[in-house]
């Protein structure tokens, strides 16, 4: 009885009140869904139409879904984080957990909410941009979509369930090795992380091979839409940049549960090998959070500037050169970890050359906006935010890289106002960009303009008046990861008008969500499918669109296809459209839901260093895989009949 | 003729073999060849790590006290050998050949069979005999992961191919036979790429430090 | 739209304008009190004068065409304006000067930090050429400082002579901390393979405050210190000090100072062999079993203490 | 998507597979000189690892062009890029780490 109990109290988190509130919030709202789908006989609805999907809008807005989520759990992480932050001496968070919630926050900010939200973005926009009618591996799709979630349940579990973990999203070894911190903390860390990794990955040769393989007729590379270069692109550099960080997760897990020495400080393990690891990947990691927006604000820019894009070509080769610069440059992480002077000389000027090929991109969507005609929509408003604010987090990087001036910056509250600055006024205002530019095409109505500026200008200033004052905490010396500070110093005022900013973000956010409410039930319809008189082949379709994308598939001749179809269609020399073929479309599949299941088991085992129940999930998990090369009638015909039904549905067959 | 999924023009295909001729095929070969290049990085940094640490014994036996030529030398010969008879597997199957196809096939399972026979003897002696184990020191726990991620490999490949000629047996070539066995063909020539830098770089420099 | 985008211009620069002079001593980083501190000043503010003008060109090329262009009916629409090679080649080869500027003295400034400080030229000639050596030790959570030459050994506060180069040589216990006095000059990790320099030197005479930069714990945020540096004589007259009036350090109290905890400042006139040996926790694990440590060559990297690394 | 199963098929590969035997013998050999290089000279440390990398990279060159076919395809530049890019991470990852680990002050 004694062992039992003791083993729950090591099991559940125990001990502090805000995760009894989690507990119970938990429950609550996991038996509220059970019975609203039993109440509403949902079930098979959701079985069908949404968990087995293989349709890559529907994953996508699955992800998106998610990603939301996971921005609001680390907005609450942030929140706690500032409140403890605000006044020297707090005790609103003890140091344990005010190290688990920075850990959870950057962890979950970008490898759960920022990542899969541009994978949903992706998802939707891409196949409708290129003129395809899915992605080149649905299924693989779906198995990356569950896989993702997988990892970001198991996560999340870490909070209520054995203790989150606590050494930062770097993970640094040794302290976050065993010998230091023993929990299961990290395990989670280390299996989450893996498993939402491997999706990744799996999304990365998935959009490559589509964009690169399927392409409408006539749709060469240079005349493809921006925002599905940028994806190519970003996909490069998943591909390459995870498998360095699958290894590194996988050799600290040796370490942590089988005893392997790699990161450890006995038996010859070298900590420092971690950190090179792992910004390997990290590097990269943040142009592949950036990359992809910069697709969006391409295509909002030119679209509400009523303008192709300035500098197509030199766009493209601009991301072709940081994706080679990105690989060359991760040592700017550990630039004080005792390295000689060649080695930081190298890898300073090697960053500082990232900064020629952005500001390339910078200047020419000044010049897109240059003899424009500008329409400030909401999109079009985080799209112009973007340029002065990701600028400051830009040069600001650039001063990083400055070796012997980041002997100054490093670990300092600069660095954080630096990656907040790019990571928020690059990849947050990006997604939240492309979130109500392609909402019309996800959903067949627009979100409301006037809350949606308000929460743009909210979200913005308080964005300022968070991240502006903390360049100068850090030039004032106060480091990150600091779970209370003394008075005196001069840090405590700055600290509260940064807590301010930062609850003023979280008004912003709010708005956004209730917009999104409102216009769920107020939300202009978009009948034509072109609410913004769009450029891309995405606008050409019915909002939302049918499930084979394109009832014909169209013919490219020029760059921004859809804007020259209605110049076309406006001087009369519309062409007719093709008659209807029967459809081959990929069939729902059971087996990535119950793989990600199986990971999930085989995940939870190794946090726990329960095998018996680790080894079952691996074996379960490749059960899967086979069982999925047996099947071989994995996909069915739309009929003509049925396309032609779909499209007067939708007003575009009279 | 049902449109389908992609819209890609077809005619190139047709001068291509079998693998290639469907769409899918197409893809699935693409999609192949990218993510053996992701696995180059992938064991490229397991090489990196591993170099880093192969000075790091901390007592334990080095890399020039542990590794015997002869079994080295026989696991590198099998390997390389079952390269070039699943190479001519590939011939057979372009050949439409499906007997020769899966009997080469199995050939090369056999030998694969046998190359981790002795990966799991070469193990098995050290960790019986020197007491040398992934827990030893950071060296054996790079050498280990090192090795044992090419053998978990190749294992996989062991299985995988298994199930395809299964599948070979049932439905004969076909364009999606055809796919792949040439795919599980590519998958083992790359663990041949490997093990050729596994055998430079471990146990060459292994007994010239 | 554009007042407040004027307004935010505004409130960026002013500030970095007030921080280029230096105005407040609370900005640790910008108030150098060193040599290596202020090489590292001139190469911030030389930094932050080269992006105050990129940060000023992006927002004068933004304002002008949002003023211009995102009227109603603005004149000057050109749907056909796609490109121009003239303004690419321009906006490529400004920002190559840029990064040329700014990597020069970057990378000199590099190679001259590796090397000892130049002595104050105001500093006495007794002191010249002098350089003093201290053993920096970061256990969780707390700083132990060794003095090889002195044979005296101090925790959580460092003494130093002013206008003398102090070379720290760093090393972890256990986990990855990072020794920073911002006033002195940047930081540099401490590890526990390896030991790392670090050369510093204050001006004058005056109390630094240290702290570790990178996170280590539960105790992370107290892990701080303070640097006393005193005018050379005062230094030795303190030195004597201690050996006269300071207890030793016994194995016993060295024992638990490496537990994991935080205390208060203390000073010792001596300490126990087992101190400089560096020791990391696996190599003291191993020593209190009575298995050999392994550090007579640093295990791994073959790093040797002479300050030559590598093989 | 079955209605391309007849299509005619190149039958180029009739006849001895020479290929796949000088790959193989040119393989094997490569790997005994190397060996012989690495144990039977005795250079210098830094030239014997020099020359057996060498002989790898040319190895693996064998493998990829001999039996791998990677020119073959609708468009093999997709997979000869792929594998470039994918040679150039590589490189930059075991070189980069080797040069940071071991070029370290003390
Ligand atoms: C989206 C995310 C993102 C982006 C885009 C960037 C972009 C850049 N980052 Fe940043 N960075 C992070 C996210 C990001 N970073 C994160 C998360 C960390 C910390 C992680 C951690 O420790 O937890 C970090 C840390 C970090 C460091 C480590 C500092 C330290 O730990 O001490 C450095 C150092 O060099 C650096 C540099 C740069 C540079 C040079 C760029 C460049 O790409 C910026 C280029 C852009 C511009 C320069 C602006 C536009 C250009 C012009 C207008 C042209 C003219 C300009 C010039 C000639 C200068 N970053
Ligand atoms: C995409 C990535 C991303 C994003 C979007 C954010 C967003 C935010 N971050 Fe984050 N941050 C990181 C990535 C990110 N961060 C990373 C990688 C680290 C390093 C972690 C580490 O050290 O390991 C970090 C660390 C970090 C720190 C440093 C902690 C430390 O070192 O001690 C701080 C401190 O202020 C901070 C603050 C914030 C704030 C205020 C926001 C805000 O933008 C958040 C705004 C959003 C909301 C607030 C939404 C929630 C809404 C509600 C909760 C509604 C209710 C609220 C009200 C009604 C007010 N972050
Ligand atoms: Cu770290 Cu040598
Ligand atoms: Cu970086």
């Amino acid at each position: 009885m004694n062992s039992i109990t003791n083993f729950l109290s090591h099991f559940f988190v125990t001990g502090d009140p805000m995760i009894y509130g989690a507990d119970v919030s938990i429950v609550l709202v996991t038996l509220a869904i059970f019975f609203v789908l039993t109440y509403f006989k949902k079930w098979k609805w959701l079985w069908q139409e949404w968990l087995t999907t293989t349709d890559h809008k529907k994953i996508g807005i699955m992800y998106i879904i998610a990603a939301l989520l996971m921005f609001f759990r680390g907005g609450v992480d942030a929140l706690m984080m500032r409140t403890q932050l605000a006044l020297p001496g707090m005790t609103f968070l003890n140091s344990d957990h005010y190290n688990q919630v920075f850990t959870t926050h950057g962890t979950i900010m970008i490898i759960f909410a920022a990542m899969p939200f541009i994978f949903g973005l992706m998802n939707i926009a891409v196949p409708l941009q290129i003129g395809a009618r899915d992605v080149a591996f649905p299924f693989l799709n779906a198995v990356s979509f569950w896989l993702f979630f997988a990892g970001a349940m198991l996560f999340n579990l870490s909070f209520v369930i054995g203790g989150s973990p606590d050494a930062g999203w770097s993970a640094y070894a040794p302290y976050a090795g065993t010998e230091l911190n023993p929990g299961v903390g990290e395990n989670y860390y280390l299996l989450a992380v893996q498993i939402s990794g491997i999706g990744s990955l799996a999304t990365g040769i998935n959009f490559l091979v589509t964009i690169l393989k399927m392409r409408a007729p006539g749709m060469t590379l240079f005349k493809m839409p921006m925002f599905s270069w940028s994806i190519l692109i970003t996909s490069v550099i998943m591909i390459f940049a995870f498998p360095a960080f699958t290894v590194a997760l996988a050799l600290m897990t040796v370490d942590r549960i089988f005893g392997g020495h790699f990161f450890t400080i006995a038996s010859g393990g070298s900590p420092m090998l971690w950190a090179n690891l792992f910004w390997f990947w990290g590097h990269p990691e943040v142009y592949i959070v950036l990359l992809p927006v910069f697709g969006i604000f391409s295509e909002v820019i030119a679209t509400f500037a009523h303008k192709t894009l300035f500098g197509y070509a030199i766009m493209v080769w601009s991301m072709v050169a940081i994706s080679l610069l990105s690989f060359i440059t991760w040592l700017h992480h550990f630039f004080t970890m005792g390295n000689t002077a060649p080695v930081n000389a190298f890898f300073s000027i090697s960053t500082m050359l990232i900064a020629i090929p952005t500001g390339v991109k910078i200047f020419n969507w000044l010049f897109t906006l240059n003899k424009g005609r500008i329409h400030f929509t909401t999109p079009m408003l985080w799209a112009l935010a973007f340029i002065p604010n990701f600028t400051i987090g830009g040069v600001t990087g650039v001063m990083l890289a400055m070796a012997p001036a980041d002997y100054q910056y490093h670990n300092s509250a600069f660095l954080v106002a630096h990656f907040h600055s790019t990571l928020i006024a690059g990849t947050v205002f990006g997604i939240f960009c492309g979130l109500h530019y392609w909402w019309p095409k996800m959903f067949g109505y627009l979100l409301d303009e006037k809350r949606g500026k308000w929460a743009f200008w909210v979200f913005m200033i308080s964005f300022n008046i968070c991240f502006m004052p903390m360049y100068f905490l850090g030039l004032m010396g106060q480091t990150r990861r600091m779970y209370t500070y003394p008075a005196g110093l001069g840090w405590g005022p700055v600290n509260f008008v940064i807590t301010i900013g930062a609850f003023g973000m979280g008004v912003g956010f709010v708005i956004m969500a209730y917009n999104i409410i409102w216009s769920a039930l107020h939300g202009k319809r978009d009948t034509t499918g072109d609410p913004w008189d769009g450029r891309t082949l995405e606008w050409s379709i019915p909002s939302p669109a049918a499930e084979y994308n394109f009832a014909t598939i169209p013919t490219v001749s020029t760059r921004d296809a859809f804007e020259a179809m209605k110049e076309d269609k406006r001087a009369g020399k519309e062409k007719a459209p093709a008659a209807y073929k029967p459809i081959h479309m990929p069939n729902n599949s059971a087996i990535p839901v119950v793989m990600s299941a199986f990971m999930f088991i085989a995940g939870f085992g190794f946090v726990f260093w329960w095998f018996w129940m680790a080894i079952p999930g691996v074996i379960g998990v490749i059960g899967c895989m086979i069982a999925r090369s047996f099947v071989y009638n994995d996909a069915h015909l739309i009929p003509v009949e049925e396309i032609e039904r779909t499209e007067r549905a939708a007003g575009r067959l009279s | 003729m049902a449109e389908s999924l992609l819209s890609l023009n077809p005619k190139k295909r047709k001068d291509l073999p079998l693998e290639y001729s469907t769409e899918e095929g197409d893809l699935k070969i693409v999609g192949f060849w990218v993510f053996l290049a992701a696995e180059l990085v992938l064991f490229g940094t397991l090489f990196g790590s591993y170099l880093v640490l192969q000075s790091h014994t901390a007592g334990g036996p080095s890399a020039h006290e542990l590794f015997k030529i002869g079994p080295v030398m026989i696991e590198t010969v099998v390997l390389l050998v079952s390269s070039f008879t699943c190479g001519l597997s590939t011939l057979e199957l372009r050949r439409h050949n499906v007997k020769g196809l899966i009997g080469w096939l199995v050939v090369t399972v056999l030998l694969g069979l046998v190359f981790i026979g002795f990966e799991g003897n070469e193990f098995f002696t050290y960790a019986a005999h020197e007491g040398a184990t992934l827990q030893t020191s950071a060296f054996l726990s790079g050498f280990f992961i090192l090795l044992g991620t090419h053998g978990a490999h190749v294992s996989l490949g062991i299985v995988w191919i298994a199930g395809i000629l299964i599948q070979l047996a049932r439905r004969g070539i076909t364009p999606v036979t055809a796919r792949k066995a040439f795919i599980v063909g590519l998958y083992w020539h790359f663990l041949d790429v490997v093990w050729i830098f596994i055998f430079t770089a471990v146990y060459l420099t292994g007994w010239v430090m | 739209m554009m007042k407040t985008i004027r307004a935010k211009a505004a409130v960026i620069l002013l500030p970095l304008l007030a921080l280029l002079t230096g105005c407040s001593d609370k900005i640790v980083v910008m108030n150098p009190q060193g040599p290596v501190a202020r090489s590292q000043y001139h190469l911030i503010v030389w930094s932050l004068i080269m992006m105050s003008l990129v940060l000023a060109i992006v927002l004068i090329i933004f304002i002008y065409v949002l003023v211009r262009f995102g009227r109603r009916k603005s004149k000057g629409f050109d749907p056909n304006d796609t490109g121009n090679r003239k303004l690419e080649v321009i906006w490529l080869i400004v920002p190559v000067v840029i990064c040329i500027l700014l990597a020069v003295p970057t990378v000199k400034t590099l190679y001259a930090l590796d090397q000892a400080p130049k002595a104050t030229a105001a500093a006495p000639s007794a002191v010249h050429g002098k350089t003093l050596t201290i053993d920096v030790t970061s256990v969780q959570w707390k700083w132990l400082f060794r003095y090889p030459g002195q044979n005296i050994e101090t925790v959580n506060y460092v003494v130093i002579p002013s206008g003398v180069p102090v070379r720290f040589n760093l090393h972890a216990y256990d986990a990855m901390n990072a020794f920073w006095v911002p006033e002195l000059g940047g930081q540099q990790y401490t590890m526990t393979d390896m030991p790392m320099k670090l050369w510093l030197q204050a001006d004058k005479p005056g109390n630094y405050q240290g702290r570790s930069s990178n996170f280590s714990g539960t105790g992370f945020a107290h892990m701080t210190f303070t640097v006393q540096a005193r005018s050379a004589s005062d230094f030795n007259t303190w030195v004597n000090n201690v050996k006269s009036s300071k207890p030793a350090l016994t194995h016993d109290t060295y024992m638990n100072l490496l537990k994991p905890n935080t205390v208060k400042p203390q000073t010792y006139s001596s300490y126990p062999p087992i101190v400089a040996k560096d020791l990391n926790k696996a190599q003291m694990n191993a020593y209190m079993n009575g298995q050999p440590t392994g550090n007579d060559a640093m295990h791994g990297m073959n790093m040797d203490n002479s300050g030559k690394g590598g093989k | 998507m079955q209605e391309n199963e007849n299509q005619p098929i190149r039958q180029e590969h009739a006849g001895f597979p020479w290929k796949q035997v000088i790959g193989l013998l040119l393989s094997l050999a490569l790997t005994f000189l190397a060996l012989w290089i690495a144990v039977g000279l005795s250079l210098p440390v830094n030239v014997t690892i020099a020359i057996i990398v060498a002989l790898a990279i040319f190895q693996a060159f064998i493998q990829l062009f001999m039996f791998m076919h990677v020119t073959e395809g609708t468009e093999p530049v997709h997979q000869l890029i792929s594998i470039l890019f994918g040679i150039y991470v590589a490189f930059a990852v075991v070189a980069g780490t080797i040069w940071i680990l071991y070029a370290q002050m003390g």
